[in-house]
């Protein structure tokens, strides 16, 4: 019943999600809108992953990729953690949520202290 | 016919919610996107076969990525009152789009000419007899490339000793995180009661489960750590201080006797192996302490550094 | 201690788990990180020794994990490459943890920054060890992130507006090169069904799918090794950590990536490569070299010099692709290079660890790494100074360090090569390394001021652990001919062939 | 049957497309975080009718999970929008982020 | 016949579910919405596990499906409680709190 073209749709919609995320990611100023941007990227890379290992529904999904993407699920949940932790301290010393260089606002003032 | 419509539906919504949570300016509104997004992402696991998958998702992306991401912005507004600058670097916005658009194009020429698949799963169905699990993802995880298991349970540590450093001196040795406090009797605090029992069987059922069916001590162990959190978020206990010795030894039991068993298996015939005829209740009592050092180290990863408030 | 069956099985299963269970057990009981890393460094010593022994008796070996081969399981691999950096590796911890004992020793109550740093310390040797004996791309990938999070972790330990911010900073840098290696790593798995580097050097091609794959790893993993234009993130995170640390960083961190670039270039993907994208990694090298010196010869603090040389050292590493990669690898003067890379990788590693050592015991006699304040130091602390001056030769690549080893073998291979653009690059990293380094050195020889406060008192035994370093750099140039057959054992045959 | 539930499946992503509407729109936290909600528990319906339209009866635990974590995210949020990141909602008396820091 | 009750009670929930979306999109102010919401999705979902009762191959998975609904229930009732506090500070005779700017929307409350 499922279509076979189930892990195409899948894989190009996950190879557009790393794009998506990609533009976040470097446009961001805000460190926590990164950090969300990196998941974006992260889900795609394993969407695409995992696309790719059910692109013969009758073999059934290919359990290595399966369980290399839970690995990367926890281990991506392990860094997203420590990075939120870290601008959460880095914004009560600094009084902003994004690295000093990229401190300007719209107007291009710098930052209040 | 319709199973495709369900999918292309599935990946435009998908792709509206990632958009949003890109693009959307205010931060708020982009988490929020955030969390749909997970579970979005947890239903097309679905679609390609892979429940383990979706479990972990949805436990952990829709789930405990949510929580962080909306603590950490609460804290972090709270320590800011300037206004949301613009959500982008100018000057930057056209190139990094290309850019985008370039790499997007190039994976998703990669994908499309994908040689004929070569997938493992007629290797793992052959092996599955000595591997100790029905479950052919918990073999892989746990015996096939356990290694990459053990490491990522340390992994998980790494990143809590990072989030330790990240507390004040005079803080150090309190308890973990804020004191919550709630109204007696109010919805919260019943809430708080009532959702950790059925979670805590939820939590283990999953992980006993897990070698047979979908699930695992990744899944399980998510569910209990939220479990946990939410007990303490209803204010009914108090998250531990982190110089507790009990709550150390909880989060490092579990890799600790995956390690020492794969020492021990050296003298059994190779590092980190499984004998076949002791393979099935091994794996499972090395998913039970595993589940609980990953259920405590989740929780601590929430609850953050401790911050000394009760001190004063 | 030869039974010729168990023990490579146990030398390897030390190597992996002892720091491992060490960083746990520091984990747990809080004040007694210092003796829990004795306690390691005797295993993985033990384990190291045997495995030496193993190598040079009875060559390479590889063991696959749970028995499982690939494709199915995850095969470790000791060659001679693997363990020269096992090697090396515990040779710049021991320095290292030697030295901490003293300013993260156990108080009275348990603080935070002594708690934290063993457990982190012995995650870091672990997870480097990991790497160096995988032979599995996504195994490397979880060994890479353990690395990763550690480090950053370090970089912040002291907390500091300043730290955090470089951590932060270091943090966006590893993470979009960890999603590049990713998907790098998935494409190819996609492709082959395989991620064991041996298997897939005999399936990788020149398909669409393959050359993204490539492309992403090399610039997922140049990202981390903070090649040019990647390496923003780098002096901040080095200098602003604890010295202890900061050797830590800049000495063994970056090889790792550097490490699995060799790897995936030399052993997985060697068909791949094009003499264009090779090109391009040795002249981003060659701009790193150029821009990191420049800034260091700017820098008015110490470790902020040594941090920019990292820079420099790091970028010129990457000259081994255009000598050793692609079309060259068939030739004879291949091995030069890619040996000549490693010893460089070696011995950079231990003098760095070393300089950035000396400058934790200067500033904890000084108060501070300002260089006008270390003028006259010399006379104060004779070791510290002399052992720093040591590195300097060796990162300069004079004779008879490791540095100069290293630098003759990528010299003549670039000369053998017909290119000798890289050989000019070497003697301007040279020239220019001896420019920075003249600064602190002259200032150290240098009569101190009448008025100068007195540095503090810092102890022989403390003072002797980088010492130890920087000869170890120089004895491995004495002695290069030994590491140098060893290095090479086990590596694919075509390219050794070469110089004999 | 199986292509009646993918259908009603279908349908469901469309609903769940017209809270995405008000996530977008707010005005209010409350009125994402709410909309959010709404599909949290459609994801569960959908995932109840996948299961059903492939007789594959193992996804019902992701159901289960799902619906037992998006309670976790709506009392992080609860919690995260008073000033203190710790209170109660409900509890009006409740002293606010500075005060609760001075008292014993 | 038991096909035929699943797909009545299943198609009542997909229009509860639709019901509810539409009073999420027209309803006018928070408070509206979050009732009319409840009420919508917690039927819903009851009707769809409903239906889906009598299709379930054993007991054990009769189980789960009475406890997922339940979670539902519970979970929804719950935290509508919790939103509608939070939504509605002026309601309570509080000064406005601006749990918008405390999560640093900086969005302006029009309600």
């Amino acid at each position: 019943m499922i279509a076979p073209s189930a892990s195409l749709l899948y894989g190009l919609c996950g190879a557009v999600l790393i794009g998506l995320g990609l533009y976040g990611f470097v446009a961001h100023r805000r460190l926590i809108r990164r950090v969300l941007a990196f998941n974006v990227i992260g889900s795609g890379i394993f969407l695409l992953f995992g696309a790719s290992a059910y692109r013969d529904p009758a073999a059934g999904a290919d359990p290595v990729p399966q369980a290399m993407i839970i690995t990367g699920i926890v281990v991506a949940l392990a860094a997203t953690a420590l990075a939120l932790a870290l601008i959460v301290a880095h914004a009560r010393l600094a009084q902003s949520g994004a690295l000093p260089e990229d401190e300007t606002h719209e107007d291009g003032s710098e930052d209040a202290p | 016919m319709i199973a495709s419509l369900f999918d292309l539906t599935l990946c435009l919504l998908i792709l509206a919610v990632a958009g949003a949570a890109v693009f959307g300016r205010a931060a708020f509104m982009a988490v929020v996107f955030f969390i749909v997004y997970g579970i979005l992402i947890a239903i097309a696991w679905l679609r390609l076969g892979a429940i383990d998958v979706a479990l972990a998702e949805a436990a952990i992306g829709a789930g405990l990525t949510g929580v962080l991401l909306l603590a950490a912005l609460s804290r972090i507004m709270r320590n800011i009152d300037a206004p949301e600058p613009a959500p982008v670097l100018e000057g930057k916005t056209i190139a990094t789009g290309l850019a985008s658009l370039v790499v997007t194009a190039l994976v998703a020429h990669a994908f499309l000419t994908l040689p004929e698949p070569r997938g493992l799963q007629s290797r793992v169905t052959a092996n599955l007899a000595d591997a100790g699990a029905e479950n052919p993802v918990t073999a892989v995880l746990l015996n096939f490339r356990g290694w990459d298991t053990l490491l990522e349970s340390i992994v998980l540590l790494a990143a809590l000793l990072g989030v330790w450093t990240l507390a004040r001196d005079d803080a150090w040795s309190g308890r973990a995180g804020l004191r919550h406090v709630t109204r007696p009797g109010g919805v919260l605090a019943q809430f708080g009661r009532i959702l950790p029992p059925i979670g805590l069987l939820v939590g283990i059922y999953l992980v006993w489960a897990g070698s047979k069916q979908p699930g695992g001590a990744f899944q399980g162990g998510t569910v209990l750590a939220a479990v946990w959190i939410v007990t303490i978020m209803a204010g009914l206990m108090q998250a531990p201080r982190v110089a507790d010795r009990a709550l150390r030894a909880a989060l490092v039991i579990g890799p600790v006797i995956f390690l020492a068993l794969a020492v021990a298996g050296v003298f059994a015939g190779a590092f980190l192996v499984f004998p076949p005829a002791h393979a099935g209740w091994l794996i499972l009592a090395v998913e039970a302490v595993l589940t609980l050092s990953i259920a405590a180290t989740l929780a601590m990863l929430i609850f953050g550094p401790p911050e000394g408030e009760e001190k004063r | 201690m030869t039974d010729s069956a168990l023990s490579p099985a146990i030398a390897l299963a030390l190597i992996l788990t002892a720091p491992l269970f060490g960083a746990l057990a520091a984990m747990v009981t809080g004040r007694r990180g210092a003796g829990i890393a004795l306690a390691t460094m005797t295993a993985t010593g033990i384990g190291i020794v045997t495995l030496l022994v193993i190598i040079a008796g009875d060559g390479d070996f590889t063991l696959a994990i749970g028995g499982w081969e690939p494709p199915l399981g995850i095969q470790l691999r000791a060659d001679g490459l693997a363990a020269g950096f096992i090697t090396t590796t515990a040779l710049v911890m021991g320095a290292i943890l030697a030295v901490a004992g003293k300013p993260f020793g156990a108080g009275a109550t348990e603080r935070r920054g002594a708690y934290t740093f063993w457990p982190l310390a012995l995650l870091l040797w672990g997870a480097l060890n990991a790497i160096f004996l995988s032979g599995d791309l996504f195994n490397l990938y979880v060994g890479l992130e353990l690395l990763t999070l550690v480090a950053v972790a370090l970089v912040g330990i002291e907390g500091k507006r300043e730290t955090l911010a470089a951590a932060l900073r270091y943090m966006m840098f590893a993470l979009m090169g960890s999603l590049l290696y990713l998907l790098g790593a998935a494409l190819l798995y996609a492709a082959h069904g395989t991620l064991d580097i041996a298997l897939l050097a005999a399936r990788v091609g020149n398909a669409p799918g393959d050359i993204v794959a490539a492309a992403a790893i090399t610039a997922g993993l140049a990202a981390k090794t903070a090649l040019f234009p990647f390496h923003s993130w780098l002096p901040p995170a080095h200098s602003g950590a604890p010295a202890p640390a900061s050797a830590m960083l800049s000495g063994l961190v970056p090889k790792a990536s550097f490490y699995i670039l060799l790897r995936f270039w030399f052993e997985a993907a060697p068909d791949i490569a094009g003499t264009g994208v090779l090109t391009l990694l040795g002249g981003l090298g060659a701009l790193a070299m150029i821009y990191g010196s420049l800034l260091a010869l700017h820098q008015n603090r110490l470790k902020l010099i040594i941090a920019y040389s990292t820079v420099a050292q790091l970028g010129y590493l990457f000259f081994v692709f255009p000598l050793a990669g692609g079309t060259s690898a068939a030739q004879p003067w291949a091995a030069g290079a890619w040996s000549g890379a490693v010893f460089h990788a070696l011995s950079h590693a231990m003098a760095k660890a070393s300089m950035f050592l000396c400058a934790g015991l200067i500033i904890e006699a000084i108060g501070h790494d300002r260089l006008p304040g270390m003028k006259g130091i010399v006379r104060a602390m004779p070791m510290t100074v002399f052992a720093f001056a040591l590195a300097a030769i060796t990162l300069m690549g004079l004779p008879p360090s490791g540095g100069f080893t290293a630098k003759y073998l990528m010299m003549t291979a670039s000369f053998a090569a017909g290119q000798p653009f890289w050989a000019l690059m070497l003697i301007v990293a040279g020239l220019l390394a001896a420019a920075y380094l003249y600064r602190p050195l002259a200032l150290a020889f240098a009569l101190p001021d009448a008025d100068a406060p007195v540095p503090g008192a810092v102890s022989r035994a403390r003072q002797a652990a980088p010492l130890v370093l920087a000869l170890a750099a120089i004895l491995l140039g004495i002695l290069s001919a030994g590491p140098f057959a060893f290095i090479r054992i086990g590596r694919p045959g075509a390219a050794v062939e070469g110089l004999e | 049957m199986s292509s009646w539930y993918l259908l009603l499946a279908t349908g469901m992503l469309l609903t769940i497309g017209g809270a995405l509407w008000r996530v977008w729109r707010g005005p209010d936290q409350a009125d994402r975080m709410m909309a959010a909600q709404l599909v949290g528990s459609g994801g569960v319906a959908t995932i109840l009718l996948l299961a059903a339209a492939t007789q594959e009866w193992a996804m019902l635990d992701v159901a289960l999970v799902l619906a037992l974590l998006a309670a976790l995210a709506a009392i992080a949020f609860v919690k995260s929008v008073r000033g203190s990141g710790r209170g109660d909602p409900e509890d009006d008396a409740q002293p606010d982020a500075a005060q609760a820091d001075e008292a014993p | 016949m038991s096909d035929l009750f699943t797909i009545v009670m299943t198609a009542a929930g997909l229009i509860f579910f639709a019901a509810g979306t539409l009073g999420l999109i027209r309803f006018p102010d928070t408070h509206s919405r979050l009732h009319a919401l409840t009420k919508a999705d917690n039927l819903g979902l009851g009707l769809i596990a409903l239906g889906l009762t009598v299709q379930m191959p054993g007991l054990a998975d009769l189980f789960k499906l009475v406890l997922i609904w339940a979670l539902a229930i519970l979970a929804a009732g719950a935290t509508a409680q919790l939103v509608a506090r939070v939504a509605a500070p002026a309601d309570l005779g509080e000064e406005p709190r601006s749990p918008t700017d405390a999560t640093g929307d900086g969005e302006t409350r029009r309600r």
